[in-house]
């Protein structure tokens, strides 16, 4: 069993991922829908509001609004995307947000720290929270039948309202609770790279005790979160996380192959 | 410059001259983090803990 | 067990709705949209294009740009927002649209006969369709674990294509296949109005063989399609359809009570 | 004015002067409905077969 995170980032080839994932079994697929967010978000004149946390994360101010279009993009057109795709490939693909059977629980996060216009700031009101429950029952249910869940944030919060949770720690979560041995998250990076100008400067093999380090040295924008979303795989027993590519032919054979960056 | 005294510890904290709401200080003498929550009435609370997650 | 279907008409109280629908067991809820996908679909520049069927009903035109957008307006924000409201009531709710798990499958229309500008015309490319199959092994799987299903078009061809079809018809094979005792459509307006302007005018009570009669008199626009949904529920073993107002409190329980039409 | 052979029963069938592609026509003489498939060139078929049935 294995987990798959594809991001939603411009200028990947939906048709030529699905048509190398068909060929696999016994998964999960995650995915995720930020740049098609901004756009959609933008044209329906609520163009998105990004925070810094203290520590250099940069993630999106969702009030109730903004949760609505991020309803419509990722469990509605990326998420019905995919699942088409993978029904005409032959998969028998399902698809769920985290609210549905409330697959991903947690916490709304009470308040969040952030920096802005060069003050520490307390800001609330924002739906965003931590995964802290996954209902394997309802999948291990899914996939005894033959289903191919194919899932996506929102998750839910304990007392029932959606929260925006990161994709790349929601494929993290996923895998640690079904206990996969191998969670691969696909993006428009072919890895983690030395030097983020050159997608030449792959890293090729990053031990879990050099996570912390590389965080702060070459990791920027979202693959803070790839890198952290690995460090909690592997604390929660996945055996082996891989980053690669999304765009081109056969994406996830070619990382699992050695293309990209292997984390154990 | 306006003080406020800092509920941990009972020191004053001196308050930014342009602090705005939900800023967060820090107590000088015993070092906990403080929210300023409300301006008028001035009114500071100790600043809650999160660890970092964010959203898509 | 019942099916019900909720519009997507403006009014609609969705959280009076969901508190009345919380208090019964074992139903599917289905549901439409097609009053926020106007207004989405126009706010990104795709406004809808309707065409009129040669025996004169109203449809819209769907083309691959306007599918998409009605996958963020029906499987996105409608059913999350449903699905949210009923986790939040406490109801174990799941939200699917016909692609997931091929729960409605059928043909697409290969062409459709309209009048345009008063010829009579073929019409293709238009990714609407019919249902024939309904995934009653999933449904039930789901129900008999806990979850109460929440359904939504689009459908899926046999070819595995997604296809826009009618949520009251939807409704209608849903409760067939489900050998469901009773399927309730709730919209816009109290019930069949003998006098469309006057909603006082509800016909209480329809037979089986007065149906094609009122589809020609009474009823008009999207009315004639629920009474089309009525029939094929009657002809597929559905002992009652009740056609009754969403709007205001406790809609499901006053149409129960018999506030509404009554079809058997 | 433009003729066409009825597909279904061989006879003649006219075309109004302003026809378009895809208008349906019919057959005076056996009643079929026929297509206008496409103006240059001019081609009928039968008129495909579809009960009511719409999305939403």
């Amino acid at each position: 069993m294995f987990v798959v995170k594809i991001g939603g980032s411009k200028g990947i080839d939906y048709d030529a991922f699905v048509r190398d994932l068909a060929q696999y079994r016994d998964y999960v697929l995650v995915h995720g829908g930020s740049s098609q967010l901004e756009e959609i978000a933008t044209k329906l004149g609520k163009p998105p509001v990004f925070v810094t946390s203290v520590s250099g994360f940069t993630s999106r101010y969702t009030d109730r609004e903004t949760l609505e279009i991020f309803n419509m993009v990722y469990a509605g057109k990326m998420n019905k995307m995919l699942v088409e795709k993978l029904q005409h490939a032959g998969v028998n693909a399902i698809g769920l947000s985290g609210l549905d059977g409330r697959i991903l629980e947690g916490r709304q996060k009470e308040a969040l720290k952030i920096i802005e216009n060069g003050r520490k700031k307390i800001l609330r009101g924002d739906l965003s929270g931590i995964i802290e429950r996954v209902n394997t029952q309802l999948l291990k249910l899914l996939l005894d039948h033959g289903y191919t869940p194919v899932l996506t944030p929102p998750a839910i919060s304990y007392e029932g309202v959606a929260i925006n949770v990161d994709g790349d720690r929601c494929a993290a979560q996923i895998a640690v609770a079904l206990k996969a041995e191998r969670l691969v998250i696909l993006s428009n990076v072919p890895g983690l790279l030395r030097d983020p100008q050159d997608p030449q400067s792959v890293i090729e093999r990053v031990t879990r005790d050099q996570i912390e380090a590389f965080i702060e040295t070459y990791a920027r924008g979202s693959m803070k979160k790839k890198l952290l979303a690995a460090q909690e795989a592997l604390d929660g027993g996945v055996k082996e996380v891989l980053l690669g590519g999304a765009r081109g032919e056969a994406p996830l054979t070619k990382t699992l192959q050695g293309m990209g960056t292997r984390i154990c | 410059m306006k003080r406020v005294e800092c509920p941990e510890c009972g020191s004053e904290v001196e308050l930014p001259a342009d602090v705005v709401e939900n800023e967060i200080l820090t107590c000088d003498t015993c070092g906990i983090e403080l929210e300023v929550v409300s301006l008028n009435p001035l009114k500071v609370a100790l600043a809650p803990e999160e660890e970092e997650d964010w959203g898509e």
